[in-house]
């Protein structure tokens, strides 16, 4: 028996949801095969799984996104049918997605009101702005109701997500991995008042994460996804983090970061006086006396919106300088192909498919965007289809990256087969520079570990490396250097032997 | 394995090649020509609502348009400035920029070859020709190149830009032809002082349409071949796929722009040369024949791709080259070829839809298996 | 005998002006038995009215044509005609000289004197002493017309002024309209035009309560109680002469022109709105006109820049060809030839 | 008459801006609320034309403009749903649909208009503004049309709209964000659709102003590209519906100039005063635009999901 979505009375009580034989086909491939999760009302449930192993299937099929080929959902007991979103969010369902979905032309209230459904027909901005004032005195953390979203940086955007959420009085909260962007302690902080709503038996919770840090702290049990089948779960307090790895990846091996071998070579990258506006114009960024010496990762850390993405601009030469001047081997530095080439300067900025990738382009030409116009020593004005084909046919199976074909564009393959295909572009022959922006957001831990790997080797072979990232575990794990960026400015720096994890928190956060 | 099991293990590798080429090939013609015979069968309806037979009319349509010489020499002479003001349009698109004002460039370049012819009239006629072109594509050049320099040192939206500027140039144009630079012989057709008899461009024999055909066919090749064969139009698709990814590269994207927008500019500008050159004689008004407009529909037709250009072009020009034996022969008014062509467009714009859902390929082969 | 006659107009046949009364002229050609008319609207004067002709004579047998935009003759008449030696190519407006092919003829009438007239009888009704005229271009063809159109109505008062505002295109609704209120807001009370579709013109004049007088047709039934009268064309006769003349195995001239007198022109019936003094005057001038020999542009007169146009006894009667390159706005006509 | 001498020529542009910008009003502000949706339709141009032919038709053949007026409305949704209803689908591109549906929407007015060239339908009624002067040139450039008075009204109800109403959020999350407006279990290609719906109607409201009131006739060359003129200027007025109307009266003002000052006798170089509205408004955008290049691709205030701007 369905029970039809109309009937739009929420429990005000936790949900409990199971799904039975879920399957998803597109085309002639797999993405979920007859996957039964049963949530129990008022828990924790942490769905874990290596990149493509079908979690955000699966959850669109809740969410009724997609259309499952097969199987059922039903909540509470009783099957139900979910043809759409909106359906799923008349049953007291609840999303928080891996890539942002607030609009960012509008301001935070308005995404707020809009995304209620009983939002009323004539919006009496009064009214409501009070009731959204209220409603953020009982929240843990506070974000800027008054401008256009776009204009809040990563970390807030994620915290209005999930206000977002809590707004709406969900009962059933689904999480694709919402704390690639927060701060250890913010994190904790989320996810601790999200525990506590389960705890109170209001909330039911199912999150995605690659973090076990995250699972074994707050969750209470786990289901385990591999190339689209359950293949295991069970309590968190029953399973240890190497048998959770062990179930998701079956028997492949980890790649390790290699050893981190004593090098520190002379100065590559050095930035003295520079000055220029942040990307609202309202505010300055300042960076003095940074400097990377060859065989080092400099790591920079800091809360997402404090100009580490202008930072990288200015590297990358979207941001002219207002004063100062960049210097790479001495030299003055435009970030100019030519002089990028010169100087063996290579970026991994961060997204890639937003930044360093033509979405609509095949995987081989996006490959080929740093060779193109140069061989052997000379620029080429006929473009070369063969060597193309050939350096990305090398590549994509060096670096595994999983694609249907050379000729696919980009933009179809997922997240983390993205990121591979930029690695294998930028780290392929001498790097004597490597600029490094959130590298591993939102990939499965086998992907993080492959790339840091890459990382330290390009390090260990003598490359200067600059890591900008808000994932402090990354920062801690690769650098040799600390720096802390607060407000556009170098707050505090540290060698990351025996750093201070308190005191770098504290520079984060702004108190010193 | 002997030499014979050699040959013919070749010998297959290469027929199914061959075969595999020439789907390839078809592959992306099999679309748009479903779409034109659903157009068609959907313009039926209407010619049935009006009640005129829909056979008579693609009859009339086949015949004036493609069924014999002098129809191929009417709808080519049409396509001749077509292609040219196509490419205007494709080449910027290639860099995500939409430019819709390519008139001006072509007006004005007419303008700037008519004053050559008037200025400098004693030169050897392939001199003079040459230098009607040059300044042609100069003037073209700079007209639709501020359009990208606009674009990239002021963030100026080159759609709403290029329009404004179109309509500036045919307003300059009528300014100067029927003001400073107007023969006071013209006299009641305001035009420049006709070009001397050997700076005429002529036709290209045996076809009865002028050589401005021929330098248009070259130039989609070349502009194909400069977008998909060489680093700069490798750079300038690595621009028009994401700006940010072109500038980590550190590729010269405003550079590229005001290039890739010049170039459009002066194959627009050609375009008016010959429309002076081997048409008109003179520059005047006739000059603002709206092919600019006609271009942007072509280009977008033949999604900026410069070989596709050709035939889209073409096929356009032969249902204009129709359209008077329609009206003469059904009694239809003139716009029953624009209704017409309004309708084929939608179908095969519509058809991009299916671009991945069918497969002419697979199609072919259960055919053939059956 | 059996004749293919081919019509082309470059905007729309019935646009109440300078195609329809082509057009008019056309379905009188139809009427003749024996003879076959093929007609195209809107073909711009580029490439493609080479190709319409063309079209007309491979695929129609058509063997006399009549483009009849102005902008058909040179370069493209004159390019077809010596390719098609059998075809006769008959067109509006041309000047016509022995240097051309002689399978080519152009024709056209005194239109001017109907803007004469016109002039006349606006002389009579203006009370601001100001008339207006709508133009397209300033090239010979019109600058007859405002000439002629103020000093028909100087004939009645000299201290009359026409202002004269160009739009720039022969067919553009809008900017018709904004002139004609322009004229309007600087007090002129009668206004006529030469743009291919007066329509506009005369129905924004009469929604501003001036008073109208037509050109190419008739455009009485947009406003009676405006219009006073117009200058028509009255192509069916001409072509109709051509036609027989042919049909006959005779020969058209290679130059053609007519006025009242031939019946090229006519004027509407004078609107009801129209004063007796300005009737008889009217009936008066136009009777002297019929006789021939009659002269608009005589001096002595000045152009509006100060040249001396002609000396005290010099004349240009209304054959005069040199009136065909007409380059000046006589004094008294506030406007600019470029 | 009055003789108002040099004064004809601001009351000129007053006047010009009266009548000649109400086609542009209604045509910018449809379109500002399709592109806010997030679809651009560069066809109303054809719709405009169109709904001037319909809209003159029918107010000839009833007799009555009003019911012209609706019949071109109606007309423009049409052709407004046609459009969007063909964008919903993947791959299509809404930029050459436009095109597409510009040459459809022309030719398809002159194929029906030819037999309303001649006859003459009722014009819309005006509202006589000026009764209080006695100067003639005055009262006539006052004298308004409902329309225009209508458009005014729209430029900021729409605004209003769009900022407190959940039709207006609606709309501006399918034109920001389509993932977005997914997730918030919005019909993405349903509000483009009718977005594209309304537009449509505005447009073709704009074309019966033409037909019906200013030049007030039918005929193929009605529409000076005023359609395609229209679209662009809701990229220069940045998608606000109150900075379209502003633009529309600028622009019309500014198009009364050319005739205004031939009226007066500066008449040297008219093409060059003609040019008068694009060269101000080009002007204008050179001006207000950003440095800053490429880098900052997106126009401020673009919707997020406008292909022209994307
Ligand atoms: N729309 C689609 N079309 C084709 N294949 C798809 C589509 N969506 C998903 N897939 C395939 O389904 C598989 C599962 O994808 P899914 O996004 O569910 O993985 P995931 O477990 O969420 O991975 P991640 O950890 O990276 O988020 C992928 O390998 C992908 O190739
Ligand atoms: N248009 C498309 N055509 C085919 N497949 C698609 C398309 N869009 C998405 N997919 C597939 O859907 C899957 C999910 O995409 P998504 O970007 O969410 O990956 P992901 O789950 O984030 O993976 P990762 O953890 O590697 O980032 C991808 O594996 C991709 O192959
Ligand atoms: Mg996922
Ligand atoms: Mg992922």
């Amino acid at each position: 028996m369905k029970v039809p979505p109309q009937d739009n009375r929420i429990p005000d009580r936790a949900l409990a949801v199971s799904t039975h034989g879920m399957t998803m086909r597109f085309a002639n491939f797999y993405a979920l095969r007859d996957a039964s999760i049963t949530i129990a009302a008022g828990s924790f449930h942490v769905l874990l799984g290596e990149n493509g192993a079908g979690k955000s299937t699966l959850v669109k099929c809740m969410m009724g996104f997609y259309r499952p080929t097969s199987g059922q959902i039903s909540i509470d007991g009783q099957e139900v049918d979910i043809p759409d979103p909106r359906a799923a969010h008349e049953l007291g369902l609840g999303m928080v997605y891996q890539h942002f979905t607030l609009v960012p032309s509008l301001t935070a209230a308005e995404n707020l009101v809009i995304s209620r459904a009983d939002a009323p027909a004539r919006i009496d901005w009064k009214t409501e702005r009070e009731g959204l004032a209220a409603f953020m005195e009982k929240m843990p953390f506070k974000v800027p109701l008054g401008i256009p979203v776009g204009r809040l940086a990563a970390g807030e955007k994620q915290k209005l997500e999930l206000l977002k959420q809590l707004y709406l009085g969900r009962r059933f909260l689904i999480l694709d991995e919402p704390t690639s962007v927060l701060t250890p302690a913010e994190a904790d902080e989320l996810l601790g008042m999200v525990r506590g709503l389960t705890e109170a038996g209001e909330l039911t919770c199912l999150m995605i994460s690659h973090k076990f840090r995250e699972v074994t702290a707050f969750a209470d049990e786990v289901s385990v996804l591999r190339r689209g089948e359950h293949v295991g779960g069970g309590k968190v307090s029953d399973l240890s983090t190497s048998e959770m790895a062990a179930m998701m990846i079956g028997d492949k091996e980890l790649v390790r970061p290699a050893a981190r071998l004593p090098f520190i070579g002379k100065p590559v990258l050095e930035m003295a006086g520079a000055k220029a506006p942040d990307r609202s114009g309202l505010k300055t960024i300042e960076i003095d006396g940074l400097a990377v010496k060859s065989g080092e990762v400099v790591g920079i850390a800091g809360v997402s919106g404090n100009g580490q993405m202008e930072l990288m601009e200015l590297l990358t030469g979207q941001r002219p300088l207002e004063k100062g001047a960049i210097r790479v081997k001495g030299a003055a530095y435009r970030a100019s192909r030519e002089e990028a080439r010169r100087f063996n300067v290579r970026y991994l900025p961060e997204e890639p498919l937003k930044n360093a990738c033509a979405p609509k382009m095949t995987v081989a030409e996006n490959i080929y965007f740093r060779d193109f116009d140069f061989l052997g020593g000379k620029t080429q004005f006929w473009l070369d289809g063969r060597r193309m084909k050939q350096e990305a046919g090398r590549l994509v199976g060096e670096y595994k990256v999983k694609t249907a074909s050379l000729n696919a564009p980009i933009a179809s393959l997922s997240g983390g087969n993205v990121q591979r295909a930029v690695l294998a572009r930028e780290f392929t022959g001498a790097v004597d520079l490597l600029v490094i922006a959130n590298p591993c957001f939102g990939l499965d831990f086998s992907a993080v570990a492959e790339i840091r790997a890459r990382i330290m080797a390009a390090r260990n072979a003598g490359a200067a490396v600059l890591l900008i990232s808000e994932d402090l575990d990354e920062i801690l794990e690769l650098s040799d250097r600390i720096l802390v960026m607060s407000d556009g400015h170098i707050a505090y720096e540290t060698p990351a032997e025996g750093a201070d994890i308190g005191e770098i928190g504290r520079h984060m956060a702004g108190h010193h | 394995m002997t030499l014979q099991a050699d040959l013919a293990a070749g010998l297959a590798a290469k027929q199914s090649s061959v075969a595999d080429y020439a789907g390839r090939i078809l592959q992306p013609l099999f679309l748009p020509l479903a779409a034109v015979v659903a157009g068609m069968i959907v313009f039926s309806g209407f010619l049935l609502l009006v009640g005129k037979s829909p056979i008579d009319f693609y009859m009339i349509v086949y015949k004036a348009g493609f069924g014999t010489s002098f129809s191929w020499a009417n709808t080519l002479a049409r396509a001749a400035p077509l292609l040219l003001a196509a490419l205007c349009v494709a080449l910027p698109a290639r860099l995500g920029l939409v430019v819709i004002g390519g008139e001006g460039a072509i007006v004005l370049g007419g303008v700037a070859a008519g004053t050559v012819g008037m200025m400098v009239p004693g030169l050897p006629g392939v001199l003079g020709i040459l230098a009607m072109a040059i300044a042609a594509s100069v003037t073209g050049a700079i007209w639709i190149g501020g359009i990208g320099a606009l674009r990239h040192y002021r963030g100026v939206n080159e759609t709403i830009s290029s329009l404004l500027l179109a309509y500036i140039a045919i307003a300059l144009m009528n300014h100067l032809v029927e003001g400073p630079l107007r023969d006071p012989a013209s006299l009641n057709k305001p035009s420049t002082v006709p070009l001397p008899e050997a700076y005429r461009i002529g036709e290209i024999p045996g076809i009865g349409v002028h050589w401005g055909l021929a330098v248009g066919i070259v130039a989609c090749i070349l502009c194909w071949v400069l977008i998909e064969r060489t680093t700069w139009g490798f750079a300038a698709r690595i621009v028009g796929g994401n700006i940010r990814a072109a500038q980590v590269q550190g590729l010269p994207a405003g550079l590229l722009m005001i290039g890739f927008t010049a170039l459009g500019g002066v194959f627009a500008g050609l375009a008016g040369m010959f429309e002076v050159a081997a048409v008109h004689g003179s520059a005047n008004a006739s000059l603002a024949a709206g092919y600019g407009y006609t271009g942007i529909l072509i280009a977008f037709l033949a999604r900026h791709n410069g070989l596709a250009v050709i035939p889209a072009a073409i096929l356009f020009a032969g249902f204009e080259a129709s359209s008077g034996l329609v009206q003469r022969r059904l009694g239809l008014p003139d716009a029953t070829i624009v209704v017409f062509e309004g309708m084929i467009f939608i179908a095969i714009l519509l058809s991009d839809a299916l671009q991945d859902k069918i497969d002419f390929r697979t199609l072919f082969r259960i055919r053939g298996r059956s | 005998a059996s004749l293919t006659v081919g019509f082309i107009y470059v905007g729309p046949k019935d646009d109440y002006g300078y195609n329809q009364s082509h057009a008019e002229g056309a379905a009188a050609v139809k009427a003749i038995p024996g003879v076959t008319v093929v007609e195209e609207e809107r073909v711009p004067e580029t490439v493609d009215v080479q190709k319409t002709m063309e079209s007309m004579i491979n695929f129609d047998g058509a063997s006399l044509l009549f483009p009849t935009s102005f902008g058909y003759f040179d370069p493209h008449i004159l390019a077809l005609a010596p390719k098609n030696p059998k075809v006769r190519f008959e067109h509006c407006g041309g000047l016509w000289t022995a240097d051309k092919p002689k399978n080519v003829g152009s024709y056209f009438g005194y239109i001017g004197m109907g803007q004469y007239l016109n002039g006349v009888v606006a002389g009579h009704m203006t009370k601001s002493k100001k008339i207006g005229f709508v133009a397209a271009k300033p090239i010979p063809q019109v600058l007859l017309n405002i000439n002629s159109f103020l000093l028909g109505a100087r004939s009645v008062d000299p201290t009359i002024t026409c202002q004269v505002i160009f739009t720039g295109e022969w067919s553009l609704a809008v900017k018709e309209a904004e002139a004609t209120n322009a004229l309007a807001d600087q007090g002129v009370d009668v206004v006529t035009c030469h743009v291919d579709g007066p329509k506009v013109v005369m129905e924004t004049g009469a929604g501003r309560g001036m008073y109208l007088c037509g050109y190419h047709a008739n455009q009485a039934p947009l406003a009676p109680a405006k219009y006073l009268t117009g200058a028509e064309w009255n192509w069916a006769k001409v072509y109709t002469d051509m036609v027989n003349t042919t049909l006959k195995g005779g020969a058209i001239n290679n130059f053609v022109r007519g006025g009242l007198a031939e019946g090229f022109i006519k004027m509407s019936p004078l609107g009801s709105a129209v004063s007796e003094p300005a009737r008889k005057q009217f009936e008066s001038v136009k009777a002297e006109i019929i006789k021939g020999g009659y002269a608009v542009i005589k001096g002595p007169l000045k152009d509006n820049k100060g040249n001396v146009i002609a000396t005290q006894g010099q004349s240009f009667v209304e054959t005069d060809v040199a009136l065909e390159g007409m380059n000046y706005l006589v004094d008294g006509v506030v406007g600019s030839t470029s | 008459m009055t003789d108002i001498g040099y004064w004809g020529v601001p009351l000129a542009i007053l006047g010009g801006a009266i009548r000649v910008s109400t086609p542009f009003i209604f045509v910018s502000i449809g379109e500002c609320i399709t592109e806010r949706s997030g679809r651009i339709n560069l066809g109303l141009e054809g719709t405009l034309v169109f709904g001037a032919m319909s809209g003159y038709a029918v107010a000839y053949h009833t007799d009555s403009a009003w019911a012209g007026t609706l019949a071109a409305a109606f007309a423009g949704l049409l052709f407004g749903l046609l459009h969007g209803w063909i964008c919903k689908f993947p791959k299509v591109n809404d930029i050459a649909i436009g095109i597409a549906l510009m040459i459809f929407g022309s030719g398809l007015a002159f194929f029906f208009g030819k037999p309303y060239v001649q006859p003459v339908a009722p014009d819309l009624p005006a509202i006589p503004l000026g009764f209080w002067s006695d100067i003639p040139q005055l009262q006539a450039a006052l004298n308004v049309n409902v329309l225009f008075l209508v458009g005014i009204a729209l430029a900021f109800a729409a605004s209003w709209m769009l900022k407190n109403t959940r039709i207006g959020l609606t709309i501006r999350v399918a034109g920001d964000s389509a993932d977005a407006a997914r997730a918030l279990g919005i019909d993405v290609n349903r509000v483009r659709l009718w977005s594209t719906g309304v537009g449509g109607a505005l447009a073709g409201i704009g074309g019966a102003y033409l037909s019906l009131y200013y030049p007030g006739s039918w005929n193929e060359g009605i529409s000076s590209g005023q359609g395609l003129m229209a679209v662009a200027l809701v990229i220069f007025a940045r998608w606000s519906p109150v900075n379209c109307l502003y633009a529309s009266l600028l622009f019309g003002g500014a198009g009364a100039l050319g005739p205004a000052l031939q009226s007066v006798g500066i008449s040297q170089g008219y093409y060059l005063f003609y040019a008068a509205p694009y060269v101000l408004t080009l002007g204008l955008l050179v001006a207000t635009s950003s440095a800053g290049g490429s880098a900052t691709r997106a126009i401020t205030a673009a919707p997020g999901e406008l292909s022209i701007t994307k």
